[in-house]
């Protein structure tokens, strides 16, 4: 069945309201707003004001509270509208969420879920483009993931739900309107990453945003007689280094595609996973594509530039070929 | 509407309107110009809430200090930056105030000490607490040309603000410190589709601050006058006992919060009681009705404001991109470079 | 002090006493431990405060949240973490009631609803919010046993933590939810080395609390009686309104904030003068004059707790290590594992 | 002169105060309390409550004040006790002190200077022992230093300082007792690592707190016959990526040696650097050595075994050396 990204977020979301009682949806506008990218639009209605349950802003309170909701027996899905926001809220999400059950010496699991919209590329400047995957892919005791495709928007949402530790979900926001197939009978999988493209030459290793960017670079270099294989991580943290070294053991080759900031981006450590476990099998060194060391600058052309673009990944890609 | 005459001496009260028209022209044509794809990103119009930043700003000295939100072409524009260099902002041009690196939500400007343009929700506070502090601190802040007097920052923030730790951290900072803050509340009612009944357990914002021994005013934020009267108690309050001061305007905006909102929490019919006490409509009836205004001139004044919209739109249009080869700029100062 | 009379039967009167007796002991003893490094980290003595502890604690039920700060020995106690797992924990062994990963500032206790021991200023504020939505929303929350009532989340903070954003946004959001919190702000006048007066515009806390339509009670917290019947009063609020309730406590710590403080920051006369109105002194001489108590039975009850902080140290002191293969232990819950 | 690190700090502070009335310290007890880690006693005193300024518990607050603060004319240096608190204030750092040249084109630079405590070894556990050095490091807009020498100690301020852009100075906690050399004349330079022990087999690259673990480990290193090289990074972004490629190309192995746990750690960003630099200098690998990804144990033993430690690193050269 086609459907969009946004759609298949909203069939996970109602699932899961309409499957457990203790599930409800927590944040900035997710009411009678409709969601702001209108995820929730109508659930209001059909659950109601404490289900559907609209925030003052105050990230770090009603971060915090998911935390403590969780405790309590819940299982809430707390939406920080957008990864920029939830800066604000770290210190909930480190010092609490994801050290509580070690601090604990296990007594106290957090089963919260916190999703927010990520990443640039409509123009919204410094402060509302952000990509800061690699930043919670850093924090011990918690799970984050980055559905990319429409049957993975689709699926992880109720494994995340089902995990006794906190899951953060990344939504890149350019995937929104995304539309692809979703042939939704079980939950996805959400430990490992997956092949999108299978290729020889080249394995061109990437997440959220940047998937469509890296599938049509692939697409791209098979014109040139490149054949590139394309990783989903899928999965930021724990990484599975396993699918990653099995594919760069096949192709030799790696460029890693990733909309952070290239300094202590996520692109690091998969290169850093990459040396430590497939140095000998790697036929040139590995190469990534990140955003350029920037504030997001608002004027199109520059953002575009800034931002990792197929045709950069065509060129990475070529260089490591030696072509 | 308010129809006590208005009491100041008639190029003032012209100013007053003007500036007004200025706005809602320029923004009118922003949202416009935003359906044609020339101006993209966030786009958060202030139609309705003129009177705010105009009666404000109108009672600062050119060396106060503003920190304004991502709302704030209106309060960009009264402080003196050119509406030439705002809409070159909104295009991307780098004939903007920013180069075109801001748009729309981060307007900003040296010369006229317009410290932006913030697109996270409070983020602007603890910023106006820290250069209120500054002045505190320098001598630049207490001595101003002749005579010796305090210089002011004027800090622009929203009802859905007073919600977020930043708001009460800075409050407290400010009053605890006593610097010269002017804090502006422009209670709209909303923060994007939350009511302030659903935001804040006490919905008397005045009030709140007014628990951290911050002394308040409130004020219809839709007569421009009573703002400006408000505006320059607030502040003389704060130039002669150096504390801060909390004004809440009280006033709505006709739009959607951006382009993106497709405005499902609230009534037609709320916006429409509102509007029938828009700012523009109701000061020209009064500067009309004490005889200072005629119909003639008011469609003078506001031809003047679409021309110089129009000019302002031809400006952008003809503005350059910047080059790509820049893209790395100003991420850092350069060596020998400009510092505030 | 207080000549009015404990209005407890003898059990009850009792058993407050030996509570405060209790942790005062255990943390003398664990200055002296932390002296001969057998403890480590920080170490937050409560000494001094008791009285706040122990009076809220036992007008608690079994089934009520508590969420507390680094200074929580006493809390933990008083809710029945036994000593044992208490001075365990102190040590790092695995008998501790954390199994030796959290240490003084994180006590923990998942069969008393002992929900921390944090080790960040307000950090506990929001997730006791949070424990309150669950109880709001759950059935759990609201029925107990055969009556029908609401579970209570109390949660303990310090007079630094008020000036916080996460104070403000719990207030805020317990308060415009009308969740069952008890807010026991325990103002012990110091934060650190920063006093109230410098760190506040308003010192009186109860009027902060009352800006989010809070109410509020203000009590001695070195009166044990003043503090349990004031916390009754805020519990029965919180159980028939269904809304949060605040009680600032006004106490004092004796020793210095941690084991690394020189205590620079005031005067002996200060402290001294506290201690004059020490809970335990005050409390005894109480039950002794209305002849509730012989020195005997003072001497009886301090012997017991004594006794009991020596078992304690012999637990700790045989208590294990864990293993350093284990330790990876316990960052994620393992799959059929346990959730709260 | 042989000082201490906490003596050395002390004194470029006071003479920061002392040689430009723009300066001014700001942060939770560093007044009357005399600085929770005894930095700043005896500075109230000396400079008045105005220039050394208590704040209350407000992170988030204070820090953004320092920015305001910059703007206005004045040289903030802002403590925040530890990077632990920091995730309160992260918002104004990366939202306003890094991106506000960059979103006003070019017209106000931010100079405000940022301390902080960072780093675990006293039994703290786990929300009082933080190293999150990468994340700052991911930041455009600023500069991110780690003294991890007296001399260091003593030197960067006065730079970091006349530095117009924003600047954050991360104190390790273990390291306010060291005692070393400071033969202060100028201010050090802010712009390069430096090797701090030659050598020829190995290159053990880190900063901060580990710096005296490795040069322990590089003395065991000797005893075994291994000659290793000890680069301090020094400064943490931008990273000297020349001095780091200089050494590798030099020994052709490299450990990276971090205090960060492990996944998305600076580590790994140095060693993409080295591998996108001077992969064909390689002989083996590059490994690291970082934290356990588990948050911070209170136990002492468990917590000697979460860290780096120069056996640790001893290993992992040797291992590199194939021995
Ligand atoms: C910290 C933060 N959280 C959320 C947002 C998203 N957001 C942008 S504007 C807005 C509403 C703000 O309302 P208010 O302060 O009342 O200002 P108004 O838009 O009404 O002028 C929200 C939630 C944001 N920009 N920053
Ligand atoms: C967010 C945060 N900032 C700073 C600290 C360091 N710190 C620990 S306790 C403390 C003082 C807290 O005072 P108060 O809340 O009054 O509690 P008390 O210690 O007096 O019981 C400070 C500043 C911290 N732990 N967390
Ligand atoms: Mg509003
Ligand atoms: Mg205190």
């Amino acid at each position: 069945m086609k459907t969009s990204y946004r759609e298949a977020l909203r069939a996970a979301l109602r699932e899961a309201l309409q499957d457990d009682p203790r599930v409800f949806l927590m944040g900035e506008d997710v009411g009678r707003y409709g969601g702001s990218y209108a995820v929730s639009k109508g659930f209001l209605e059909e659950f109601g004001p404490e289900r559907i349950r609209d925030a003052p802003l105050s990230e770090l309170g009603f971060v915090g509270a998911g935390i403590g909701a969780a405790l309590g027996g819940m299982r809430p899905i707390v939406e920080v509208m957008t990864v920029n926001f939830s800066l604000l809220a770290l210190d909930q999400i480190v010092n609490t969420a994801s050290a509580l059950r070690h601090m604990s010496g296990g007594q106290f699991s957090v089963p919260l879920v916190i999703r927010m919209a990520s990443g640039a590329g409509r123009q919204l400047a410094a402060q509302h483009s952000h990509s800061l995957e690699c930043w919670y892919a850093h924090i011990p005791g918690i799970k984050v993931l980055a559905p990319a495709t429409v049957e993975d928007a689709r699926g992880m949402l109720a494994p995340a739900l089902a995990d006794p530790d906190p899951v953060i979900i990344f939504e890149h926001a350019q995937l929104y309107n995304l539309e692809g197939e979703s042939n939704h009978v079980a939950p996805v999988d959400i430990s490992a990453a997956r092949v999108r493209r299978t290729g020889s030459d080249v394995s061109l290793i990437t997440y959220g945003g940047s998937l469509p960017k890296a599938l049509q670079a692939a697409e791209l270099l098979a014109g040139m007689g490149i054949d590139a294989e394309v990783v989903d991580l899928r999965v930021l943290r724990p990484l599975d280094s396993q699918s990653i070294v099995a594919s760069v053991r096949k192709t030799h080759r790696a460029v890693v595609v990733d909309e952070g900031w290239r300094s202590g981006s996520l692109a690091a450590e998969v290169m850093a996973r990459i040396v430590e476990q497939a140095f000998f099998d790697l036929d040139a060194p590995p190469a990534r594509v990140c955003s350029e060391e920037v504030p997001m600058p608002y004027a199109r052309h520059l953002e575009e530039a800034a931002l990792p673009q197929a045709a950069k990944i065509v060129a990475a890609a070529r260089a490591v070929m030696g072509k | 509407m308010n129809a006590s005459a208005v009491p100041y001496d008639k190029p003032f009260a012209l100013r007053l309107l003007k500036d007004m028209l200025r706005i809602r022209r320029m923004e009118e044509e922003a949202a416009e110009l935003y359906g044609a794809g020339k101006i993209r990103g966030f786009l958060h119009l202030y139609i309705g809430e003129e009177a705010v930043a105009v009666g404000a700003l109108h009672a600062l000295q050119p060396d106060d200090a503003i920190v304004a939100t991502y709302r704030e072409h209106g309060h960009a524009l009264v402080r003196g930056v050119s509406m030439n260099a705002i809409m070159a902002e909104m295009f991307g041009k780098q004939e903007g105030c920013s180069r075109g690196r801001g748009g729309s939500m981060h307007l900003f400007d040296a010369a006229t000490r317009f410290y932006g343009g913030n697109a996270i929700v409070g983020g602007g506070l603890p910023l106006a607490v820290g250069l209120a502090l500054a002045d505190q601190l320098s001598p630049e802040g207490i001595s101003y040309g002749a005579q010796h007097r305090r210089r002011v920052t004027a800090c622009f923030f929203g009802d859905g603000a007073v919600a977020e730790g930043a708001f009460h951290e800075s409050m407290n900072l400010a009053a605890l410190w006593r610097l010269p803050v002017l804090f502006c509340c422009e209670n709209n009612l909303y923060a994007m589709g939350t009511s302030l009944a659903r935001s804040e357990s006490q919905t008397d914002l005045c009030a709140k601050a007014a628990a951290y021994k911050v002394e308040t005013l409130k004020v219809d934020g839709m007569d421009v006058v009573a703002v400006h009267d408000a505006t320059r108690i607030g502040i003389a309050h704060v130039r002669d006992k150096g504390g801060p001061f909390f004004i809440e305007f009280q006033t709505f905006r006709f739009r959607a919060h951006s382009m993106y909102d497709p405005e499902l929490y609230r009534d037609k019919a709320e916006v429409e009681a509102w509007k029938q006490r828009g700012p523009l409509h109701s000061y020209s009836a009064r500067l009309k009705a004490q005889g200072m205004l005629t119909e003639d001139e008011f469609l003078a004044c506001d031809a003047e404001a679409q021309a110089e919209v129009d000019a302002s739109i031809a400006y952008a249009e003809a503005g350059a991109w910047e080059p790509v080869e820049d893209l790395m700029r100003d991420v850092l100062t350069p060596v020998g470079g400009t510092t505030s």
